[in-house]
C-alpha cells in the first residue's frame, strides 16, 4: 500500500529523470548531426563555429570568412553532392571509392572552401582542417529564433518562437476565458437559483470531458473557416483560432475552481453587506470577489497551465509555423504541438530526438510552476 | 406608535411552520431580548425586521411587521432602504476583509456616499460609539483581522452604526466572544440603548437579563411569554418560562 | 435624492445580471454549437457496418472497428494498472498516513502530476516504456502511460470518497476491536464505493479521449486488423481521428468518416460523464439521509 | 461605570439613604424622649412606614439585581450583606418608633434623673455613633471601622446589665415611679437590642469587606 501510495512520487521522479536525461543531452552535443564533420583549409585562421554561423554560411547569407574572424576570403560552400562539380564521375571511381580522397584533395585546393560530409569519408591523411564545432549553448537553445530541426548541415535549435508561441496562445486563451469564465462561475455561485445551477453544472463538466482532439476537429472545421472569412486571411489557422479553441477548453478548469473559490466565502459576509442595505450585486463586486481574488487568480493560473500542456487542439488550428508571431492572425506553434508532431520523425537518440526531450523538459517545468504557483496563491489566502 | 410592532406574524419555512401567530410590541430606546431554544424561532423572528429571511428559499410570511408604523412587507417598501434603517449584527464577528476604516465606510459606499470628509466624520463617529476609537484610531487602515474578536464584533456594530440605523438587531453577538469581550459588548448595548432600538437574540439567558429592558421567551415558534425583564426573570407567569430561566427545561 | 440611488443601484444590478446570465448561458450554448455540429454531420455516417468493418481504401471507406476495440484495450489495460494502484494510495494517504511531511509531500505530488500535460506523459511513455524497458509500441506501453495519467484523478475521487466516510463509523468499527485493514475493508470502503467508482468512470472517460500520450507509446497509423496481445500496437479512436483529419490519404474523402469517429469518440466520453453523474447524485443522496 | 457597577452603586445610595433615616429616626426618637415633646414622637411613628418601603424596595433591587445580574465574588457579598443590613435597619428602625410610643403612652413627665442614673441617653448617644460609624465603614467598605462597633456594643451590654439593678432600686426607693421606670426600662431593652443589630450590621460589612465570617466566633464569645 505504501509503495502504491509511492507510486505518483516516483512517477515524478522518473518523468523528471528522463525527460532531463535526454534532454541535457543535446547541450552536451556539437550543433552538427553524429557521424557527420565539416572540414576547411588548413590555411584558414577560424578556429570554431557555432551553428547558427554554420546556417548562416550555408544559406548563404555569409559569404566572407571575415565576417567570422579569418582572413578576407570567399566561402565556398561544399557538400558531398557538390563533388561532381569538381572531378568527373570516372575520377571518383564507379563505386565512388575515391570520394573521400577527392573531398580531401579539393579542400586543400579551394582556401575558402567550407566542407560538409559524412565523418567515414575522413581519409587518414585529410588535407584540410577539421572544424571542432561549439556545443548548442542553453541561450542559443531558449533564445534563438529559428527551428529547423532537420536543416543541413546544422539543425537549428531556437526554442524561442516555440515558448513564445505557447505562452501567446495560452494568453490569448485566458483573456478569452477568464472573463466568461469568472462570469459563468459567479452567476453560478451567487445569482442562479438552484435548477438553473442543476442545468448548468453538469453541461460544464461535459464542456471538460469531451476529448481535446475533438475540439481540434470541430475548430478546424469551424472556428478556422470562420476566422478565415471574417478576417480575410490567407489561412484561418492562427494564434487566434488556439486561443479561441484553448478558451473553451479551459473554461471548465475557470469556471470550477473560481466558483469553488467563490464558494469559500463565508455566508456572514454576504448577509453582512446585506443588512448593510448593499444589493446582491454590490455585494457581490465588492465583497465576495475581492475575499475570493486569490482562488480566482489561482484558477487563471490553473487555466493557463491547462492551456499550456494542451497538444491536440493546438497542433490542428494554429498552423504551425514555429516563427515568432507578431499578430493574434498568423499562424504559430507551440510547444506540445511541436512535440507530437515531430518526434514521430525524429531519430532515437538523435539531436531532433534530444531537442524535442528538451522542450517536453521546458514545458514541464512551465506547467510545474504555474500549478505551483496556483496552489501557493490559494493557500497563503486561507491562512490569512 | 411604537417603533417596532408585529401582528400576527406566521411564518412557513416550506412545510415548517416556524413563527405562530407572534404579537409583540418593541418601545423606542429599549431593549428587548428574544430568548429560547435552539430551533425555538426567534433568529428567524429576528431576521423578519431587516427581511432577510428573503434570502431563503421557499419562506412564506402573513401578518403585518410594522417599524414606525410602516408595514416592511408593503408594496411600496424598498429592502435597501430598510436595511439601512434596520442594522444588523451577527453571531460571529465578520469585518470584511477591508481596513479597519473600509469596513465601517462599507455601508456609507454602496449607498452611495462619497464625499469624503463626510464619511470620515461618520467612520470616527461611529467607532466612537461602538467605544472601539481609542484602541484603533492609530490603525485605520490596518487590515481589520487583525484585531480581536471583542474588537472585530465592536467593529462590526460601528459598521451597523455608520449608516445610522434607527433600530438594531443583533444576533446571539456575543456568543463567539470570550467573558471579557462579552461584557464590553454587553456594556456597549446598554449605552446604545439611549440611541437606538435594540432587538437582541441570545441563548445565554443571564445576557438577556443583564442587558435587556423587556424579555420574550420564544419556544417552537411560539411567543410564550413577554414582559419586562426583571419579571420574567423573578416571577414569570408561564411555567414553561419558568422551566427554561431556572434550567430545568425538558 | 435616496431613490434616485436605489434605483440606480437596482438599474445596475439588473443590467449586471443579465449581462452575467447571457455570458452563462453563452458557455452553454458553445457546448450544444459543438455537439449539435457533431450529432449532425455524424448521424448520418454511423451505422452498423461502420461500427463494426476494418477502416478500407486508406481510411477513406469502410469502418472503425479496430479503432474502437483499441480504444477499449487500453482502457482496460489502463484501468488495470491505475486502478489498484490509485485506490490504495488513497487509501494509504487517507487511513494510514499520519500527518506529517510524507502525507503533505505525496499529497503535492499528486497534484503535480495531475498537472503535467498529456504530452509529457507521451514523452516520458516513450522515453521508458517504448524504449527503456522495449516495450515498444504497444498496448502495454500506453496503457501504462494513460493510467499514470489519470492516476491522480483516481486517487483525487477516492481520497474525497474516503474523506466523505463519517470518521464516526470508523471509531465505531475500531471500538468492536476490528483492526484497521479490517475496519477499512468492511466499513469504510464499501461505504465510499459508489464514489470511488465514479471517480473511475470519470477517468475512463478521460482515457478514451487522450491523443497525446498515445501518439508514440501505441497508436497505429493504419492498422485493419485487431490486436494479438499486449505487445501489439493498436488504431485508437482519438488518434484515428487526428489522422483522418490531418493527414490522411485523401482528407477531403474521409471527412465524413471523421465526422462519425468523433461522433463515437464524444458518445463514448459523454456517457462516462452522464453515469458518473448519475451515479454521483443516487448515492450522493443515500450518504446524505444517513 | 458598567452597568451591574451603577446598579449597585444605585443599591448602596438607597441603603444608605435608609440607614440615614433610621439613624435620625433614633436621635429624634431620643430627642422626644428628652424633651416630652409628643408630636415629635408622632412624626417618628409616621416615618416608619418610610422605613418599612425602604426595605421592601431595598429587598426588591437585590431581588433584581439577583436575577438580572448573577453577581459573584465582592458584589455577591455586597447583594448579600446589603439584604441582611437591610433587615437588620428594619428591625433598628422598629425599636425607634417602639421607644416614639412610649413617648406618647407616658402620660406624666419623666424623672430627670432616672433618665441620668440609667445612662439611657448615653445608650442613644452610643447607638448614634455606632450607626454613623457603620454607615462610614459600610461606604469605605472598612473592616476596621466596623469593628469598633463591637467594643461599644459591649458598653451597652454593660448599662442593659446594670440597669437592672438600678430600676429595682429605684422602684424600692420611689414606688410612684414603678411604671415609669418599667418603661424606660423596656426602652434600655430596646437601644440593647438596637445594639446587637448594629453589631450584625457590623458582621456583614466585615463580611462583604473582607469575606470574614465571624459570627461563630462572635457567638462563642458571647457564650464565654
Amino acid at each position: 500500500m505504501r509503495i502504491s501510495a509511492l507510486v505518483t512520487s516516483i512517477t515524478i521522479i522518473m518523468i523528471v529523470f528522463f525527460l532531463f536525461r535526454e534532454g541535457v543531452g543535446i547541450f552536451k552535443s556539437p550543433s552538427v548531426e553524429k557521424g557527420y564533420v565539416i572540414a576547411v583549409n588548413k590555411s584558414n585562421a577560424v578556429e570554431t563555429l557555432n551553428s547558427t554561423q554554420l546556417k548562416n554560411i550555408y544559406d548563404q547569407e555569409i559569404t566572407n570568412w571575415k565576417t567570422l574572424g579569418g582572413k578576407s576570403q570567399e566561402i565556398t560552400v561544399f557538400r558531398v553532392e557538390d563533388i561532381t562539380n569538381y572531378y568527373s564521375e570516372e575520377e571518383l571511381g564507379a563505386n565512388m571509392e575515391y570520394l573521400p580522397a577527392k573531398i580531401s584533395e579539393v579542400l586543400a585546393k579551394t582556401p575558402g572552401m567550407i566542407a560538409f560530409f559524412p565523418s567515414t569519408y575522413l581519409v587518414k591523411n585529410f588535407k584540410g582542417k577539421v572544424l571542432p564545432l561549439k556545443n548548442i549553448s542553453v541561450a542559443n537553445f531558449l533564445g534563438g529564433t529559428e527551428w529547423f530541426p532537420t536543416a543541413q548541415p546544422s539543425a537549428q535549435f531556437g526554442a524561442w518562437p516555440l515558448i513564445l508561441g505557447t505562452l501567446y496562445v495560452s494568453l490569448i486563451a485566458i483573456l478569452l476565458a477568464l472573463p466568461l469564465g469568472l462570469a459563468t462561475a459567479v452567476y453560478l455561485a451567487e445569482i442562479a437559483d438552484k435548477r438553473t445551477r442543476n442545468f448548468l453544472k453538469p453541461v460544464i463538466e461535459l464542456l471538460a470531458g469531451i476529448p481535446s482532439v475533438v475540439y481540434g476537429f470541430f475548430g478546424l472545421v469551424v472556428i478556422v473557416p470562420i476566422l478565415k472569412n471574417t478576417f480575410h486571411l490567407d489561412s484561418g489557422q492562427s494564434g487566434l483560432a488556439g486561443g479561441i479553441l484553448l478558451a473553451i477548453m479551459a473554461l471548465p478548469t475557470i469556471i470550477t475552481v473560481s466558483e469553488d473559490a467563490l464558494h469559500n466565502t463565508p455566508n456572514a459576509m454576504r448577509e453582512a453587506s446585506l443588512a448593510m442595505g448593499a444589493s446582491k450585486w454590490q455585494t457581490i463586486c465588492r465583497i465576495v470577489v475581492p475575499y475570493s481574488s486569490s482562488g480566482i487568480t489561482a484558477a487563471a493560473i490553473l487555466g493557463i497551465g491547462r492551456a499550456m500542456g494542451e497538444t491536440m487542439a493546438v497542433l490542428m488550428v494554429t498552423g504551425n509555423a514555429a516563427v515568432v508571431p507578431h499578430s493574434i492572425f498568423e499562424p504559430l506553434r507551440t510547444i506540445p504541438a511541436t512535440i507530437a508532431a515531430e518526434l514521430g520523425e525524429a531519430p532515437q537518440g538523435g539531436l531532433h530526438y534530444q531537442a524535442l526531450f528538451t522542450l517536453g523538459c521546458i514545458l514541464f517545468i512551465m506547467t510545474v510552476s504555474a500549478n505551483l504557483m496556483a496552489g501557493y496563491i490559494s493557500k497563503k489566502k486561507r491562512l490569512a | 406608535m411604537h417603533k417596532i410592532e408585529t401582528k400576527e406574524i406566521n411564518l412557513h419555512y416550506g412545510n415548517f411552520h416556524a413563527l405562530k401567530g407572534i404579537n409583540l410590541v418593541a418601545k423606542e430606546n429599549t431593549v428587548t431580548a428574544l430568548i429560547g431554544p435552539s430551533g425555538c424561532g426567534k433568529s428567524t423572528y429576528l431576521r423578519l425586521f431587516n427581511r432577510m429571511n428573503d434570502l431563503i428559499d421557499n419562506v412564506e410570511i402573513s401578518g403585518q411587521v410594522l417599524v414606525d408604523g410602516e408595514d416592511i412587507y408593503g408594496r411600496k417598501v424598498q429592502v435597501d432602504d430598510l436595511r439601512k434603517k434596520v442594522g444588523m449584527v451577527f453571531q460571529k464577528p465578520n469585518p470584511f476583509p477591508k481596513s479597519i476604516y473600509e469596513n465601517v465606510a462599507y455601508g456609507l459606499r454602496v449607498n452611495g456616499i462619497n464625499d469624503k470628509k463626510f464619511i470620515e466624520e461618520r467612520v470616527v463617529s461611529s467607532l466612537e460609539q461602538a467605544a472601539l476609537w481609542e484602541e484603533v484610531k492609530d490603525k485605520l487602515n490596518k487590515s481589520a483581522f487583525e484585531l480581536s474578536g471583542g474588537q472585530q464584533q465592536r467593529l462590526c456594530i460601528a459598521r451597523a452604526l455608520a449608516v445610522q440605523p434607527s433600530v438594531l438587531l443583533m444576533d446571539e453577538p456575543a456568543s463567539a466572544l470570550d467573558p471579557l469581550s462579552t461584557s464590553k459588548i454587553e456594556e456597549l448595548i446598554h449605552t446604545l440603548k439611549k440611541d437606538y432600538t435594540i432587538i437582541i437574540v441570545t441563548h445565554n439567558m443571564q445576557q438577556a437579563g443583564r442587558v435587556s429592558d423587556y424579555t420574550a421567551f420564544f419556544y417552537m415558534g411560539t411567543l410564550v411569554e413577554f414582559n419586562e425583564t426583571k419579571i420574567i426573570f423573578t416571577n414569570p407567569k408561564n411555567i414553561q418560562t419558568q422551566n427554561y430561566i431556572t434550567g430545568r427545561f425538558g | 435624492m435616496k431613490i434616485s440611488i436605489n434605483q440606480r443601484k437596482r438599474y445596475t444590478q439588473n443590467i449586471a445580471f443579465w449581462i452575467f446570465r447571457l455570458l452563462s448561458f453563452m458557455v452553454v450554448a458553445i457546448l450544444f454549437i459543438i455537439l449539435c455540429f457533431l450529432i449532425y454531420n455524424g448521424i448520418k455516417v454511423i451505422s452498423w457496418d461502420f461500427l463494426t468493418q476494418m477502416p478500407e481504401d486508406g481510411m477513406t471507406k469502410g469502418g472503425i472497428y479496430p479503432a474502437i476495440i483499441g480504444t477499449l484495450c487500453l482502457i482496460a489495460g489502463s484501468m488495470v494498472f491505475a486502478f489498484p494502484v490509485g485506490v490504495l494510495s488513497a487509501i494509504y494517504m487517507n487511513e494510514y498516513a499520519s500527518d506529517g511531511w510524507i502525507k503533505k509531500l505525496l499529497n503535492q505530488m499528486t497534484s503535480n502530476l495531475a498537472g503535467i500535460p498529456s504530452i509529457v506523459f507521451g514523452l516520458f511513455g516513450m522515453a521508458l516504456f517504448v524504449n527503456k524497458f522495449g516495450f515498444g509500441d504497444s498496448i502495454l506501453a500506453g496503457s501504462l502511460t494513460l493510467g499514470l495519467m489519470v492516476l491522480p484523478v483516481i486517487i483525487r475521487t477516492t481520497e474525497e470518497a474516503l474523506k466523505a466516510v463519517n470518521d464516526t463509523f470508523r471509531h465505531a468499527s475500531l471500538a468492536l476491536g476490528s483492526s484497521k485493514w479490517q475496519t477499512t475493508r468492511r466499513v469504510v470502503l464499501p461505504m465510499a464505493f459508489p464514489n470511488i467508482i465514479t471517480g473511475v468512470i470519470l477517468s475512463i472517460g478521460r482515457v478514451s479521449g487522450e491523443t497525446a500520450p498515445i501518439l508514440f507509446t501505441v497508436a497505429a497509423y493504419f492498422l485493419p486488423r485487431l490486436p494479438h496481445g499486449i505487445f501489439d500496437q493498436v488504431m485508437a479512436l482519438p488518434y484515428h481521428l487526428y489522422v483522418i483529419i490531418t493527414s490522411g490519404t485523401n482528407i477531403e474523402e474521409s471527412r465524413p468518416i471523421a465526422y462519425g469517429t468523433a461522433l463515437v469518440l464524444i458518445t463514448i466520453v459523454l456517457i462516462m460523464n452522464l453515469i458518473a453523474n448519475a451515479f454521483r447524485r443516487y448515492f450522493g443522496k443515500k450518504v446524505k439521509m444517513n | 461605570m458598567t452597568h451591574l457597577e451603577s446598579e449597585l452603586q444605585q443599591l448602596k445610595n438607597n441603603l444608605v439613604e435608609m440607614w440615614t433615616l433610621v439613624k435620625n429616626q433614633l436621635s429624634k426618637a431620643k430627642e422626644a424622649l428628652v424633651t416630652e415633646d409628643k408630636d415629635l414622637a408622632r412624626e417618628v411613628i409616621s416615618l416608619e412606614k418610610r422605613v418599612n418601603s425602604f426595605e421592601l424596595s431595598i429587598d426588591k433591587d437585590s431581588e433584581n439585581i439577583f436575577a438580572l445580574f448573577s453577581p459573584v465574588a465582592v458584589d455577591l457579598r455586597l447583594v448579600l450583606a446589603v439584604i441582611k443590613i437591610n433587615n437588620n435597619l428594619e428591625r433598628q428602625g422598629d425599636c425607634a418608633k417602639g421607644i416614639a410610643k412610649f413617648v406618647i403612652d407616658i402620660d406624666s413627665s419623666f424623672d430627670k434623673n432616672l433618665l441620668t442614673i440609667t445612662r439611657i441617653i448615653e445608650m442613644f448617644d452610643e447607638n448614634i455613633v455606632m450607626l454613623n460609624e457603620l454607615i462610614e465603614a459600610f461606604e469605605k467598605e472598612d473592616g476596621i471601622i466596623a469593628r469598633k462597633t463591637f467594643k461599644r456594643d459591649e458598653f451597652l451590654d454593660i448599662i442593659n446589665d446594670e440597669s437592672t439593678s438600678i430600676v429595682a432600686n429605684y422602684i424600692r426607693s420611689n414606688p410612684d415611679g414603678a411604671e415609669q421606670a418599667l418603661q424606660i426600662l423596656s426602652i434600655i431593652r430596646k437601644l440593647e437590642r438596637a445594639g446587637d443589630h448594629s453589631k450584625n450590621i457590623a458582621e456583614e460589612i466585615i463580611f462583604y469587606a473582607e469575606a470574614k465570617i465571624l459570627k461563630h466566633e462572635v457567638k462563642e464569645k458571647k457564650k464565654k
